[in-house]
């Protein structure tokens, strides 16, 4: 809880920050104040305990996904860090929005009660809507905000609608009731399905799951690189930490209801994601597809409500964000120096700029599920926990889906050694930077070959 | 007297290494002298056991060396066996072996790659000894392919000559065909036997009944074998073609030694072959018909060593023809006879080759016997021996031959005594075409006519005296003689007494006869060659079919290769073209290609305007939500 | 009269349906429109139906929370429609036009 | 732990090659990988008979999942380790005259992918064995992929993409015998049990992914199509590794993985593999017969030359298992020298086109004599590292059909028919314009060379050692199989 509070509040600093002249100084108060906050956080471990009668509940799995949101947060803040100094931006606006956004996203994994994920959902997405058009002049900055603002609203609607169907059936917002009817009144009504749908609806389009996946690409690519970095990542982390917590908490035992929608969702997502993602020639529409397409891989854990898997959704989605903020990071770089975000432009990068080029291989790699990079394993792991529930067929759509996605992986990393740049200048990036790249490297490889401390978090 | 045995198969072998490492660095002489002492050391060696056994104070023996390969129910050692039918083989091998090399020494002395040919003819000579002194199929086999190897190394020899390469990689070929079926033989030998020793194999026998689909298996899948390796029906084209290597070699490989590996194989191999008498049945006709078959093609060739070549697969031909018959010494009796008198002719015709600068042709010989006196009349004896005219070697084992095949039938008597008429008669053609009549060459030639150096007719009056008494150690009981060889090998024949039961009478008319119609078919060759003064026609001149389709071979050659060489090749381009790149890889890459079509056009969905996206989603809802209410 | 009043008296299912039809407006409102500000003006039809659905579960159970939740999206709502037409704006003056066609460049 | 040490070793040495500079990156990966091959020798030596399993390491590694870092080396695997150890060395001298772009990276792959392949010959942990299986992928894609010719990008992503697509499979029945062990644990003794266990349908299941995953790896018939293509565009050494040591990761994976593991399975379906194995061998070899690509033409002959082997690990037998891990031996020596004479080839005139060949043999003796022997081990000639295997390969397929084991010996000769055809068209002959000024073999190309010849005569004229040396991990292995096997009825 009070890593919340220590958060919100740091949201309004970043604000007044530049009234009191300490522009320059913000991002270093930011990474203080996360780091504090993640020993905080750690620091509740295993002391389960619920906030304001009931509205929030830090258990284990919100630590948890706080842990990896705040830590995230961290890394994006060193990515980001290059784009801020060069004044694009106006640096304290940014950082109070992106702080606030990660406000809501806590309020997402650690909610107890439905007004929560509704507030959290939208502390999280109203900033970003601002953000995704922070480049005023820009007709493609503008158009993603529009879009994503306006699915957005739409979508909540939905995830609003059906929010209050279940209140009209259980007559309280709170989960545990929730759940408790569900499990104990049974004989539910009609209603009561088609709540969980439209709260499945609402939900599925902040993972951007298909069909409510049409925002992502042009999104992504419309945005600033590094906004699209955190919505790729964090909030899409958030965004099934919340969704996970919804269904695993309530709606474990009718799951005959809506898993069999779900799973043609996936299907859908993991086929038209992966395969989508083939042609895209620019590499934030790409990225955007990928996103897409590993949705559809963490959805599947929605099919088991374990602990096993929700450790594999954790994982998963660790491995996902953080390989997929390596990218953008890289990604940055890239059109920072060759001035576009086309795929070409990673042309000839391994002669360029081995650091850059190595950073980008592994995390393809990694996205890519390809051993010893941490992909693989949150992959093997998730498979394991499904097939250990005999969800074959979907397992076997998943290695397709994973096959097609090796195939625009490794565009990129074709582009990078197997083709040569007509521009064959090296690109030079500075320490800090290299090592931030170098340090996300280390960290994706480590992670992917000990991963042990990471598979026992959620034991309750 | 057995401890250096394994000095016989290695002199060669250091041979071959010593001459193969120092290539570069010894001269032709001291690589000659190597060469040709460490068959001679080899040679002595074999004496050295030979005699021995002929006393009787050396038993059979094996000499095993290593476990070569032993694991499972696999035990297959490296070892020797030393026995009449071996040590008889040996002798041939290291003596003819002795001879060629010295010969080689002053044939070849012009050569650049003189050491090369050394060494691979000491390669050779290992090879083939391991072939005949193993104790096991595997180490036979072992010899066997190595043999084929240095046969492929020496026929082309001469490797700038693309078409000597054809040569020389159409007998390796040829020769695999056969090896492939050796080794299915040698496969269902251990499967039946459960070992591929000879000692074993031969003594358990007795649980095969004869004529059993096992045994025929066996035999035939052996003959196969022997079929490639001593160039028989259908397996011989390779042989002719052989003659592209240097002479000595195909007087050593071509026609003494490797050759006969067959022939040894078989008579090894007797035991089993006695209880298929279906397969022998199969021997004896190929063996015959092989032996008109290439005589027929020989009284056409107008290349002196062409006609040797089919006279080779000809008489193979008749050894392969008294193997049927079961008459197993009696083979191994031509074989040696053979050996000289056929080495012999191999190596004087390498003499005229010598003399004549290189010409083979024998249209452009003639009148060779004043300039090459030694050399004609060593062929001369040769020839007589070949043609069975008394007492030159080759009429007693052909005679012993025919005996059997009037044993068997008169018919067959009748065409193996054709077979042994038109070998008279291509030989005597070509002796008079040679050595008779005038001088037929270029001036050029005529004036650089000379006899050879002695290291070159040293051997070939060793081999005419081997030629002239080599058949007294098989003189058959009619004519007094004790047939000693016949008594040497009976041991390995294993008691399966094959003597005919021909009345003396019979015999001695059968011979009459034979050597009556081989003389007149001498008589009928003078008058035409040598009277008439007739030379074959040059090419190209319009000749009867019958000559036309002699002369090519029975167009042989030509069939094999729109039946299995072209189909071979347009069987590749098709599994190439057709099957690899558009079937399979079609399909590989049609599962990419699939992918990537699906995406770009299913990308379009994607269309940029919001109010499709959200008319989309709505279509969405509305059918998650009727998916899940209302089924 | 006594069976018409009953009819027509607001019992629970006739909200639901009542907003079930205003949110469906909204959402065909959001569909077929083309100016953005009438989508807004949808979206926030959608939003109210909700609203009144809320309210009307909330007297239904007996549970303030509801009500409270409705005073929640209303805040919420006009947050967000702030943010909405601050885009608007800006994109007004980039392209002179509010249509929701006029900015389709990103795509395929 | 020595096993665990020989991985490490190539591994941390691999590593270390990136500090030095191009120029020293070659000697310092030569030192290195020497020092593994006496390591290796090392172990050979101290190899007793007297147990099956030497060098053992069982470490746990991810707990909560019943991961174990658990390595060890019967005499399968130490036969392969051999393989891998001696190879790597000859394949990086091989590289010596060769100007190379960026050499530390190259060595390092090389190295790296040194240290995955001993992995995957003695991984006892299935989790850990498809680590290593995949690791070993990723340098030889990047070692074809960025000193890779003509074409490099298409092929070597359709090769990775080939066999990701198998190994993906493997995982999920890995995956599969996981969960079914009741214990939770991949260790491969308890997988062994149950694997047997399962119902038909299942072990189907696990049976076809494997195969597919080795199948692709060796690659057989018809899953060979992106080996031609990548062995003729990937830089010779990556050639060489891909040839030599990789595809017998597939035929390894075979014996050790599948044969054992899902006897019902086995027994009803390998028949179908062996079936595709032998025409593999035809096939190819009739496609070997007309190409005039020397590289492309050695893949195929590799392809007919794996298809026996695999019809030999299908089969099970113990003459068979054995002509298989003997003729592994042999085929990476072999396989490695007929590369490196395309390589010597290719250098000195700028061409794989056979047809533009011709005279070598003249200009060059030393190198004629190599490529001869190298040329008699692979047409299998007796007395040749070739023909030990070969022979023991026959001796099983025979015990096993002996039509088949006909059909396989086509193979005979053809073999000596492409080799041969081969060995003519560049070698022999005139010399032309491309090889009139053919140099004969430097010193490193020598020191390469004379090691592979001395290996391929030893192993023709004294294979026991080698034979000893794997048959008690064979004939454990057969009897692992026919215990699970005899459990289940």
């Amino acid at each position: 809880m009070n890593v919340l509070i220590i958060i919100s509040i740091l949201g309004i600093v970043a604000m007044v920050s530049e009234i009191f002249g300490l522009r320059k100084s913000i991002w270093y108060i930011v990474v203080a104040t996360l780091t504090g906050a993640f020993i905080i956080n750690l620091n509740d471990w295993d002391t389960a305990r619920r906030y304001y009668d009931d509205m929030v509940f830090i258990d284990n799995y919100a630590i948890a996904f706080m842990g990896l949101l705040l830590f995230l947060a961290f890394v994006w803040f060193f990515l980001s860090k290059d784009q801020y100094e060069s004044d694009q931006f106006n640096t304290s606006d940014h950082y109070a929005q992106i702080i606030f956004s990660l406000t809501g996203a806590l309020v997402l994994v650690s909610y107890a009660n439905l007004s929560m994920l509704f507030l959290g959902v939208e502390i999280m997405s109203i900033p970003l809507y601002i953000l995704a058009g922070s480049r005023k002049k820009d007709l493609a900055s503008n158009e993603a905000a529009l879009k994503y603002f306006m699915m957005g609203a739409f979508a909540t609607g939905f995830l609003l609608f059906g929010i209050t169907l279940i209140y009209g059936v259980v007559g309280s917002f709170n989960l545990s009731q929730i759940q408790h009817h569900v499990s104990e009144v049974g004989n539910l009504p009609l209603m009561f399905y088609a709540g969980v749908v439209m709260i499945m609806i609402g939900l599925g389009f902040k993972v951007s799951a298909f069909p409510f996946h049409f925002w992502a690409p042009d999104v992504y690519e419309g945005a600033p690189v590094m906004i699209s970095a955190f919505m790729a990542t964090i909030v899409k982390a958030a965004a099934f930490g919340g969704f996970y917590r919804l269904f695993s908490v309530c709606y474990t035992d009718i799951s005959g209801h809506w898993a069999g929608t779900l799973s043609i969702v996936i299907g859908t997502t993991i086929l038209i994601g992966n395969t989508l993602a083939v042609y895209q020639v620019n590499m934030k529409r790409m990225l955007a597809y990928s996103g897409i397409a590993q949705a559809g891989y963490l959805l599947l854990t929605l099919l088991v409500l374990t602990n096993a898997s929700a450790n594999a959704l954790i994982f998963y989605i660790a491995s996902y964000a953080i390989a997929t903020l390596c990218t953008f990071g890289g990604l940055y770089w890239v059109i920072k120096f060759r001035g576009n975000d086309a795929l070409d432009s990673f042309k000839g990068l391994g002669k360029s700029n081995p650091i850059l080029a190595l950073a980008m291989t592994i995390s393809m790699l990694s996205l890519a599920g390809i051993p010893p990079a941490v992909g693989f394993f949150a992959k093997f792991y998730l498979f394991t926990v499904l097939l250990e529930k005999g969800f074959m067929p979907l397992v076997l759509l998943s290695v397709l889906g994973s096959l097609i996605s090796v195939y625009y992986y490794f565009k990129i990393i074709i582009k990078m050694y197997g083709t040569a740049s007509d521009d064959t200048s090296t690109l030079y990036i500075s320490i800090f930077n290299k090592a931030v790249l170098i340090i996300i490297l280390v960290a994706i490889l480590a992670i992917g070959i000990m991963p042990n401390f990471f598979l026992g978090i959620i034991t309750q | 007297m057995t401890e250096l045995t394994w000095l016989i198969p290695l002199l060669p072998l250091i041979g071959f290494l010593i001459l193969g490492i120092g290539n570069k660095y010894l001269t032709k002489s001291v690589a000659s002298t190597i060469a040709c002492a460490t068959i001679l050391g080899s040679f002595l060696i074999v004496l050295s056991i030979l005699f021995p056994l002929i006393n009787g104070t050396l038993a059979n023996t094996t000499i095993s060396y290593f476990d070569w390969i032993n694991t499972g129910s696999v035990h297959l050692s490296f070892s020797f066996l030393l026995d009449p039918l071996s040590i008889t083989m040996m002798t041939i091998i290291t003596g003819v072996g002795f001879l060629i090399h010295v010969y080689s020494a002053g044939y070849m002395s012009h050569d650049e790659g003189m050491t090369r040919y050394f060494a691979f003819l000491n390669l050779f000579v290992f090879s083939m000894l391991l072939l005949v002194m193993g104790s096991n199929y595997i180490v036979l086999f072992a010899g066997w392919e190595g043999v084929g190897f240095c046969s492929y190394m020496l026929i082309g020899f001469w490797y700038k000559n693309q078409n000597y390469n054809d040569a020389a990689k159409k007998a390796f070929i040829m020769n695999r065909i056969g090896d492939l079926g050796f080794l299915l033989g040698m496969l269902l030998i251990f499967q039946t036997f459960g070992s591929l020793d000879y000692a074993t194999v031969f003594t358990t026998t007795s649980s095969i009944e004869s004529n059993s689909s096992v045994i025929i298996a066996i035999t035939l899948l052996l003959f196969v074998g022997a079929m490639g390796k001593s160039a028989q029906i259908p397996l011989y084209t390779w042989l002719p073609d052989a003659m592209a290597g240097p002479t000595p070699v195909s007087a050593l490989i071509h026609a003494a030694t490797m050759v006969t590996a067959g022939i040894y194989m078989v008579v090894r191999s007797n035991v089993l072959f006695s209880l298929a008498p279906f397969t022998l049945e199969f021997i004896q006709i190929i063996g015959l018909a092989t032996a008109l078959f290439a005589a027929t093609i020989g009284l056409v060739q107008n290349d002196i060593k062409k006609v040797l070549a089919y006279s080779t697969v000809s008489q193979l031909g008749y050894m392969f023809f008294a193997l049927g018959l079961g008459a197993y010494s009696t083979a191994l009796f031509h074989v040696l006879t053979h050996a000289f008198f056929k080495a012999l002719l191999f190596l004087c015709a390498g003499s005229v080759i010598h003399a004549m600068s290189g010409e083979q042709d024998i249209r452009n010989m003639g009148g060779l016997a004043k300039k090459l006196p030694i050399t004609f009349y060593t062929f001369l004896i040769a020839t007589l021996a070949i043609s069975g005219i008394p007492p030159f070697a080759g009429f007693f084992s052909k005679d012993e031959i025919l005996a059997h095949a009037f044993e068997h039938s008169p018919l067959l008597w009748g065409l193996g005594l054709a077979g042994a008429l038109m070998t008279t008669f291509y030989m005597f053609r070509l002796l008079f075409l040679t050595f008779f009549g005038s001088f037929r060459g270029t001036e050029h030639q005529k004036n650089h006519l000379h006899e050879s150096p002695l290291s070159m007719t040293i051997p070939l009056m060793v081999l005419a005296v081997l030629s002239t008494i080599g058949g007294f150690i098989g003189i058959p009981e009619v004519m007094g003689g004790g047939n000693w060889l016949k008594k040497f090998i009976s041991p390995v024949l294993g008691g399966t007494a094959e003597v005919h039961t021909l009345s003396h009478e019979t015999e001695w008319l059968l011979m009459g006869l034979s050597v009556g119609a081989v003389l007149l078919v001498i008589a009928i060759a003078y008058i035409i060659y040598v009277s008439k003064k007739t030379v074959p026609l040059t090419e190209g001149v319009e000749t009867s079919v019958a000559q036309k389709t002699l002369y090519h071979k029975y167009y042989i050659d030509e069939i094999y290769d729109t039946i299995v060489v072209k189909p071979s090749y347009l069987l590749s381009n098709m599994l190439h073209q057709l099957v690899e790149s558009k079937l399979i890889d079609g399909f590989v890459n049609g599962m990419g290609t699939a992918v990537n079509k699906t995406s770009a056009a299913i990308r379009f969905v994607q269309d940029g305007s919001i109010s499709y996206y959200l008319f989309a989603m709505v279509v969405g809802i509305i059918m998650l939500l009727f998916f899940n209410t209302v089924i | 009269m006594n069976q018409l009043t009953e009819l027509f008296a607001p019992n629970l299912n006739n909200y639901i349906i009542l907003c079930s039809i205003l949110f469906t407006i909204g959402v065909v409102g959001v569909l077929i429109r083309k100016n953005i500000i009438i989508i807004f003006m949808s979206v926030e039809l959608m939003l109210n139906a909700i609203n009144l659905l809320l309210t009307a579960f909330s007297v239904h159970h007996g549970d303030s929370s509801g009500q409270v939740f409705v005073f929640f999206i209303m805040a919420v709502a006009a947050a967000e429609i702030t943010v909405g037409l601050a885009i608007l704006v800006m994109i007004y003056r980039n392209t002179g036009s509010v249509s929701i066609d006029s900015l389709r460049n990103l795509k395929w | 732990m020595e096993t665990a040490l020989l991985i490490a070793l190539p591994f941390v040495s691999g590593l270390l090659t990136l500090m030095f500079n191009d120029g020293k990156a070659k000697m310092v990966a030569l030192l290195f990988s020497l020092c593994t091959l006496v390591n290796a020798i090392y172990l050979a030596c101290n190899f007793c008979t007297c147990t099956v399993w030497h060098y053992e390491l069982n470490m746990p590694w991810l707990t909560s999942l019943g991961i174990n870092f658990s390595v060890g080396m019967d005499g399968i695997s130490l036969m392969l380790v051999l393989l891998t150890t001696a190879l790597v060395p000859l394949i990086i001298l091989s590289s010596f005259q060769r100007e190379i772009t960026n050499a530390k990276s190259f060595y390092c792959l090389i190295l790296l992918m040194e240290a995955a392949l001993i992995g995957v010959f003695t991984a006892r942990d299935a989790f850990l064995f498809y680590i290593f299986w995949e690791l070993a992928l990723i340098p030889i894609y990047f070692i074809c992929l960025i000193w890779g010719g003509e074409n490099k990008n298409k092929i070597t992503f359709k090769f990775f993409l080939y066999t990701l697509a198998g190994s993906l499979l493997m995982l999920l029945a890995i995956i599969l015998l996981y969960i079914n062990n009741p214990a939770r644990t991949f260790a491969i003794d308890q997988l062994y049990t149950v694997g047997a266990s399962l119902d038909f349908g299942t072990q189907a299941f696990v049976f076809w992914s494997f195969f597919l995953a080795f199948a692709i790896k060796m690659p057989i018939f018809p899953f060979h199509t992106w080996q031609p293509d990548t062995y003729t565009t990937a830089p010779t050494q990556g050639t060489m590794l891909l040839s030599g040591i990789m595809l017998k990761m597939g035929i390894y994976g075979v014996i050790r993985w599948l044969y054992p593991m899902v006897p019902d399975a086995f027994s009803f379906y390998a028949h179908y593999a062996i079936i595709l194995s032998v025409v593999g061998i035809i096939y190819a070899s009739f496609i070997a017969l007309k190409q005039n690509n020397l590289k492309t033409m050695i893949a195929y002959v590799s392809i007919a030359h794996v298809g026996l082997i695999a019809a030999g690990a299908f089969i099970g037998n113990l003459e068979s298992l054995q002509g298989v891990v003997i003729q592994m031996f042999s085929h990476g020596i072999n396989v490695v020298g007929l590369f490196f004479i395309v390589q010597i080839v290719f250098e000195r005139t700028g061409t794989y086109d056979m047809s533009v060949l011709g005279g070598i043999r003249s200009k060059a003796p030393l190198f004629t004599t190599c490529f001869i022997m190298i040329l008699l081990s692979s047409v299998a000639l007796p007395l040749t590292g070739g023909f030990i295997g070969e022979f023991l390969l026959f001796v099983g397929i025979f015990k096993y059909h002996s039509i088949i084991a006909a059909v396989a010996g086509l193979t005979i000769i053809l073999g000596a028919a492409y080799m041969l055809n081969a060995f003519q068209k560049v070698m022999l002959g005139e010399a032309n314009t491309n090889t009139s000024d053919f140099k004969d073999l430097v010193l490193t190309e020598k020191l390469v060379l004379i090691p592979i010849i001395a290996l391929i005569i030893w192993i023709g004229v004294y294979p026991q050692p080698f034979l000893n040396i794997s048959e008690p991990a064979v004939k454990a292995l057969i009897e692992v199989a026919s215990k699970t096997s005899a459990l289940n009825h």
